[in-house]
């Protein structure tokens, strides 16, 4: 991943987006693969550097009641990083504090004293972003932050994550199951399906020509606004997602892929680059004839490791 | 028994105890019963339950055994003794046929009934006589008697002669030495079987009594049934027993007894504390229960104290702990007005017996100044006192607290198990313990109690004016002079304060009102034809006792 | 499930070891010597009959104890008797009585109470706890509630003090106290039992009946309720037929765990009314200092609870996986 | 109710699994601020009696210790200046009942406080860090919990009680029952603060404070504790009441807040032998120590409805 890129990870329910982000913070640490920050692997650290590292990372969470300690009060939630580092003295804090809830667009004054269960879910996430932000972090993994708002709430708190990337030139990973939330928020769009990549492009070219059935899929199941459009006739994705523990061989996808052959029951496709600026794992890609070279390409480490 | 006056009422018996659930003895009060006249006929058959104030989780292996009131209750109905007490409280042949001495009280003759079967079915042989008493002297291989051991230190040997009697040969002359063959009551004899039981003595029970054994569930009861072959004959020429089969049940505290015999659950009970006498006299009253009372021959409650230890060795501190008691208000509050207060160990009746005997008044101030004066010269007196848990006996400690601390004596308070209260008294690990003891009898009896160095005495003292007296006692022939001897004891205990004392004991046994046999005017005449002994502080027989259907 | 057995047999046989060892390790630690404290009679001995007789007893005492082995050795010496059913002996200085016996015959009596006490509180507490989900927040439902914290908050022994005296003494209904076993008489047993039966049920009827009212109100919220209600069937056959049983696993479950738990938690019930069961056993022991006797009773419940709760456990997650989850979490 | 504390959080157990903190975390302020009658009465009592039991030393009450002999076994009313009678050896009734409340509370107060501290501790820890530390601490529990806990009460007093010596002192009976009963209390506090531990400590705000760098200690301390307290509030409540509880039945065998120092305990097994004619010696502490447990449970009950405890899934 690039500095001050915003990356969308889209999957299904369960695919294992969440502990990707949960897998870069170390959260706990994940069972292979690796995480390279800045250059440093962060499974490497332990004790203080991992939790100073940590506070380069941070995390906005789905659920906006779980993520927010009912028993704190606003400005000691917001104020917990700045403390936990030592960062300025009472005042500093205070002021810092302000900024972030002014930024975030609440009244600093009213919002300070209360506990969170006195606020809206978007309140609440707003609240979230504030604290996230307040210890000026590189990176912020964003785990569905709006998945479990009103729509009309979505696109503020969208709109605001826009703002703050902006404002504190921060590297957003955007996890949703959605990728109509993501299209237009992310600079690249990564696919996952059982806690594999399948697909990274940016939005535009993923929208418009997805490589990988399962993206195809996924788009298939946005609903269009439109009712001239008639709903799919096909039926787009069957049967239930296996089970994670005890993944399919070879393609995970190949049990509920329209286009499995039984090459795919025996090899696992790599990822590759199958545009400019696509990569996809996939034997028998949407677009473009040919087949996968059975040599790796090598891109991307598949299970989930994204670079800064 | 050729020769007695001795009207021995002695016994001493062991270990006794029990604490001093608070205790008897109404001012006077008359023995009451008004049953006798309209009893009727006895009627043979049907059974009582008798609630019993503890359990003898020891059991009744009897040389060895440690028996109270409800243990004695218990073995009295399972085994005979030698000899008995009769209506004037002296010691009768009872299981034998008669008691022979010589003229030096040194040699007892003790002849054998003849035709009695223990309910093994074996014969009372005079062997088996002789062996008991080894027994219970210790010299009898494979039993082990901790108490009786001294009791009878005093018996130099035990023969057979001929096959129908036993002779006992004393180290000193023996006055009293009848009443020791009752022993309270504990001194039953146990069939050879029993005796050589080495496992289950205490609990395979086989004696010559008119019930035998039936079960055993400790702390649920004691099943016996009629012993259809026993020896004593009632008036209708038929053997006693008349009831079928008793059943005791211990119920420790004394409110559920009370209980259990107003909601007709149990057909008896014993008793002797005032919470039970107030409401069991009412319910006389009012013509639902039968009481039989009794304070003849009674015992009496007191504080035992250690006088081995300091600071209860010194007799200024001894001294100072009976000014301090106010016993006139222990009378009214403890026993709720309706107990006498004793002078002494010797309850009114008893040889040796004075209603004045000195003892010091309630004077707290004079007991302040022997408390100042112990201070001043050896430092604080602080003293710890020993009762069981149950609320009466410490209504009795917190009162005494009460009143030593008015004097400036700090006293602690600790409870202790019934049955671990003797084995603290044994151990002489202790100051002061709640204690309730000598029944009347022959005083006599009270010889291993006080007698120095003897392990019965648990308050430790070691006078040799009261070994004097009390060797004087076992040997005086002439009654003036016996009398003389114990009333010195009686002053000697007065001005020593070896033993603070409480109230006579009394008993009161309370049944359904169609229970009869039991009091005085109804019991079975002993086998000389005298008359029933009146006391309750040893039980009572069970063999008399019929239910009116 | 061969394998869940085999866990669950091994976590059984490591707790009934550490349970065991717990008690041992409680009685052995105490100060004093063990002989000394069963028969406290050191300083008897004035003479020399006296003291043989005293040390002969105090060395059966030690021989029988194992007293000159180490401690792991006495440990397991007491195990393997424990195991082989000698429970030691109440010592005393007149008798040595074993444990045994006086087990066998305080167990039934502490299984009678607790079945009773059970029994007891399950029919009372199943009907209140159905009427007043039935009619949650009404007035019967708040006056059921109140009567629940009411019975929860009394002390069971002054419970049964009142119980006593005033149902069994001036009304005369039952007798207040002792017992009788039932091959003697049935009916005057269940009579004894009664009041002590009813005196520790009190606080059990209140918590299966707040227990079932919780979880009946829930399923009384269930779509299957409803259907049932809209296909007419009459409300008392919904209640009793369709929603008690979904409702009542919890209260199984607790009633199943409150078995062990009551055996040895009568102690103060059996002394009140005079029954003589394992409770009353158990405090004579302590109170004694019968500390053979102390061991192998405690060992006993405590195992007795160890494998209930086993059982429990076992059954319900076969029965329900879900349970075996949420225990896990506990 | 039982003496088991570990019968008793079962008893006081949830109002169903159901309950979700989403009920609670919506609920409207105004609602939470509001007591009900109940609760108000509850606490009314409470304080009365632990004011009481404070002041008792400069109330103007008769000496708990002293016998006034013409007011023994009278009942309340019957002596003026004795509102509430005399017990068996004539102490004023009212006095004892109020130093009684000293001895009770003490007892209930510091069991729990013992319970709170070691087990809460351990509790937290366990259900925190979990692993092979859990799984040693929840085994220990198991075991204490094995023994009944009167039982295992009993024995400890049996085993702590010194043999007492002339002159000496050893612990007081007070702080051996209190050291008893907070022993019993260890496991029960522990198993439940563990049992919430584990649901808050899975929440994502833990996460969010892990992520921004927070030590375990600190997050143990200011996002895991506070959310536990409740739960370990409302049972230690429970607790408490079950300790005032539990001495009585102490105080019935004879092992309980030594005499003549007065416990509600202690009076009633004192007054159990005058039933008959003198019901109030059983009744006024029997009394004391009902309201005062009904207050504690529904003071319990009030906290675990308000701040949706979860219950320790038994």
């Amino acid at each position: 991943m690039k500095s001050g890129e915003t990356l969308g990870l889209v999957g299904e329910s369960g695919c294992g987006k969440s502990t990707t982000g949960k897998a870069i913070m170390q959260l706990p640490p994940p069972t292979s693969g690796r995480v390279i920050f800045e250059g440093t692997d962060l499974a490497s650290l332990h004790g203080t550097d991992l939790r100073r590292l940590r506070s380069n990372v941070q995390m906005i969470f789905q659920d906006p009641i779980s993520s927010l300690n009912p028993r704190r009060r606003v400005e000691d939630i917001v104020a917990e990083g700045l403390r936990i580092w030592g960062i300025g003295d009472k005042s500093v804090q205070l002021a810092k504090v302000d900024e972030a809830l002014g930024t975030v667009g609440l009244d600093p004054d009213t919002a300070k004293g209360r506990r969170p269960h006195q606020f809206s879910g978007g309140q609440r996430q707003r609240i979230s972003i504030a604290r996230a932000v307040i210890t000026d972090p590189k990176l912020i993994i964003c785990d569905e932050p709006v998945s479990a708002l009103d729509v009309s709430i979505q696109a503020q708190i969208l709109n605001l994550l826009e703002d703050m990337k902006a404002r504190y030139q921060l590297t957003l990973i955007f996890i949703a199951h959605d990728l109509a939330v993501v299209k237009n928020i992310s600079d690249r769009v990564a696919v996952m399906y059982l806690g594999k990549l399948c697909e990274v492009a940016p939005p535009d070219q993923l929208y418009a020509q997805p490589a990988h059935p399962y993206t195809g899929a996924l788009l298939d199941a946005i609903p269009v606004p439109d009712p001239t459009v008639r709903p799919h006739e096909q039926p787009t994705l069957s049967g239930d997602l296996p089970s994670p523990v005890n993944p399919p061989s070879g393609c995970r996808f190949r049990t509920r892929c329209p286009r499995a052959e039984e090459r795919c029951a025996e090899e696992e496709p790599l990822m590759r680059e199958i545009d400019s600026g696509q990569y996809v794992a996939c034997h028998f890609p949407l677009i473009g004839d040919t087949a996968a070279p059975t040599e790796s390409v090598g891109a991307l480490q598949t299970q989930a490791a994204p670079t800064v | 028994m050729s020769n007695r006056r001795v009207s021995s009422r002695l016994l001493a018996s062991l270990v006794l105890v029990l604490a001093m659930v608070a205790a008897a003895c109404g001012g006077g009060g008359t023995d009451t019963t008004d049953e006798g006249e309209e009893a009727g006929k006895p009627v043979r058959g049907g059974s009582v339950t008798y609630a019993l104030e503890a359990e003898t989780t020891g059991g009744w292996c009897l040389p060895e055994a440690q028996l109270a009131i409800s243990g004695i209750l218990v073995a009295r109905t399972i085994y005979d003794t030698l000899t008995a007490p009769n209506a004037k409280g002296e010691y009768v042949p009872y299981l034998a046929k008669s008691i022979e001495h010589n003229d030096k009280f040194t040699e007892w003759t003790i002849t054998i009934r003849d035709g009695v079967k223990f309910h093994d079915g074996t014969p009372l042989t005079a062997e088996v006589v002789k062996n008991n008493l080894d027994a219970y002297r210790g010299k009898y291989k494979g039993r082990a008697p901790l108490l009786f051991l001294f009791v009878f230190q005093d018996i130099a040997d035990v023969q057979l002669s001929g096959d129908k009697a036993v002779k006992v040969t004393t180290k000193k002359p023996w006055v009293g030495f009848p009443a020791f063959l009752f022993a309270s009551g504990r001194l039953g004899i146990v069939a050879q079987s029993q005796l050589d039981d080495q496992k289950t003595c205490d609990r395979k029970l086989v004696g010559t009594g008119p019930f035998k054994q039936v079960s055993w569930k400790v702390n649920q009861q004691f099943v016996a049934e009629k012993n259809p072959d026993y020896w004593q004959k009632a008036p209708d020429g038929k053997p006693y027993p008349y009831l079928d089969r008793i059943t005791f049940q211990p119920v420790p505290e004394p409110e559920q007894r009370v209980n259990a015999l107003q909601s007709g659950q149990i057909e008896a009970l014993h008793a002797s504390g005032a919470n039970e006498f107030v409401p069991l006299r009412e319910q006389q009253d009012a013509g639902t229960v039968k009481l039989y009372e009794s304070e003849k021959f009674a015992e009496v409650s007191y504080v035992m104290v250690n006088a081995s230890k300091p600071p209860l060795d010194d007799v200024r501190v001894r001294k100072a702990l009976a000014h301090a008691i106010d016993r006139e208000e222990y009378k009214q509050i403890i026993n709720q007005g309706l107990f006498t207060m004793a002078s002494g160990p010797f309850a009114p009746g008893s040889i040796g017996y004075l209603k004045d005997t000195n003892y010091p008044k309630h004077d707290p101030d004079e007991a302040e100044k022997l408390v100042k004066e112990y201070e001043d010269e050896k430092g604080p007196i602080r003293l710890s006192y020993r009762s069981t848990p149950s609320p009466a006996t410490t209504a009795v400690a917190q009162f005494l607290q009460q009143k030593l601390k008015a004097v400036g004596i700090e006293f602690n308070l600790a409870t202790v198990e019934q049955s671990q209260l003797i084995n603290t008294a044994i151990s002489g690990d202790f100051q002061l313990i709640g204690w309730r003891n000598h029944p009347g009898g022959d005083p006599d009896e009270q010889y291993v109690w006080w007698y120095k160095g003897s392990p019965a005495n648990f308050g430790r003292f070691a006078d040799d004016e009261m070994q004097r007296l009390l060797d004087a006692g076992r040997s005086e022939t002439d009654p003036d002079a016996r009398r003389k001897i114990y009333e010195d004891i009686n002053k000697r205990f007065a001005t020593q304060i070896w033993n603070l004392w409480a109230n006579w004991t009394r008993w009161v046994v309370a049944t359904q009102p169609n229970v009869y046999g039991i009091n005085v005017e109804t019991a079975p005449k002993l086998p000389d034809g005298s008359g029933p002994f009146p006391g309750l502080a040893t039980g009572h027989p069970l063999h008399g006792i019929w239910v009116k259907k | 499930m061969a394998k869940l057995v085999a866990k669950k047999m091994l976590q059984l046989v490591l707790v009934v070891f550490l349970v065991t060892l717990f008690t041992f390790m409680l009685v052995r630690v105490k100060p004093g010597e063990p002989e000394d404290l069963l028969v406290p009679l050191s300083s008897v001995g004035t003479t020399q009959e006296a003291k043989d007789i005293i040390e002969k007893k105090k060395d059966g005492i030690r021989a029988d104890l194992d007293l000159d082995k180490p401690l792991y050795q006495q440990y397991v010496l007491w195990m393997s008797d424990f195991a082989r059913g000698d429970l030691g002996n109440f010592y005393a200085v007149s008798s040595e009585r074993p444990v045994s016996d006086r087990v066998k015959d305080s167990l039934p009596v502490s299984l009678q109470l607790m079945i009773y006490a059970q029994l007891m509180a399950l029919v009372i507490a199943i009907p209140m706890g159905v009427y007043s989900a039935y009619r949650a927040n009404r007035p019967v439902d708040k006056v059921a509630n109140t009567t629940a914290f009411g019975m929860l908050a009394m002390p069971n022994f002054a419970l049964g003090l009142v119980l006593a005296y005033y149902v069994g003494v001036v009304l005369g209904w039952v007798p207040p106290t002792g017992y009788t076993s039932p091959e003697v008489d049935l009916v005057r047993h269940l009579k004894t039992m009664f009041l002590p039966a009813l005196s520790l049920a009190v606080g059990q009827i209140a918590v299966y009946m707040r227990l079932l009212r919780s979880d009946m109100i829930q399923t009384l919220q269930e779509d299957f309720i409803l259907m049932a209600k809209s296909k007419g069937i009459s409300n008392a056959r919904v209640l009793w037929r369709h929603a008690l049983r979904p409702s009542s696993l919890t209260l199984l479950t607790v009633a199943g765990l409150n078995v062990g738990a009551l055996i040895g938690g009568a102690v103060v019930i059996e002394v009140v009314f005079a029954l003589p069961g394992m409770g009353a056993l158990i405090a004579e022991s302590i109170l004694t200092n019968q500390y053979v006797a102390l061991q192998s009773c405690v060992a006993i419940i405590a195992i007795g609870y160890v494998l209930i709760n086993f059982l429990l456990d076992f059954v319900y997650s076969i029965l329900d996986p879900r349970i075996r989850n949420v225990r896990a979490a506990g | 109710m039982s003496a088991l504390p570990a019968e008793t959080d079962v008893s006081l157990a949830p109002a169903g699994p159901g309950t979700s903190d989403q009920a609670a975390a919506e609920a409207s302020p105004r609602k939470r601020r509001a007591f009900g009658i109940g609760a108000l009465l509850a606490m009314g009592w409470l304080g009365l009696i632990t004011v009481l039991a404070v002041l008792a030393p400069v109330l103007p009450l008769d000496d708990p210790l002293e016998s006034v002999g013409a007011i023994a076994r009278k009942g309340p009313g019957s002596a003026p200046g004795h509102i509430l009678g005399g017990d068996s050896i004539g102490r004023d009734m009212l006095s004892r009942t109020i130093h009684g409340a000293r001895a009770s509370l003490l007892v209930g107060v510091t069991a729990v406080l013992i319970g709170l501290l070691i087990g809460g501790a351990a509790g937290l820890l366990a259900g925190y860090f979990r692993g092979r530390f859990d799984t040693v601490l929840t085994g220990t529990f198991d075991i204490l919990l094995a023994f009944p806990s009167l039982v295992l009460a009993l024995a400890l007093v049996a085993f702590l009680k010194a043999e007492p010596e002339a002159g000496t002192k050893g612990l007081s009976t007070v702080t051996i029952v209190i050291i008893a009963l907070g022993i019993v209390s260890i496991p029960i506090l522990a198993r439940i603060t563990r049992a919430n531990t584990l649901t808050w400590a899975q929440r994502e705000f833990v996460l969010a404070a892990r992520a921004q760098g927070a030590k375990n200690s600190r997050i143990i301390i200011r996002e895991v504790l506070p959310n536990v307290m409740p739960a370990m509030f409302s049972i230690a409540l429970l607790g408490m009441a079950v300790a005032i509880i539990a001495e009585g039945g102490l105080s019935l065998l004879g092992v309980g807040v030594e005499l003549p120092k007065p416990s509600w305990g202690n009076m009633i097994a004192e007054g159990r032998g005058s039933l008959r004619n003198a019901p109030h010696i059983v009744f006024v502490p029997a009394i004391a120590i009902f309201l005062t447990v009904l207050a504690l449970n529904y003071m319990g009950d009030v906290i675990r409805t308000r701040f949706d405890v979860r219950e320790s899934a038994l």
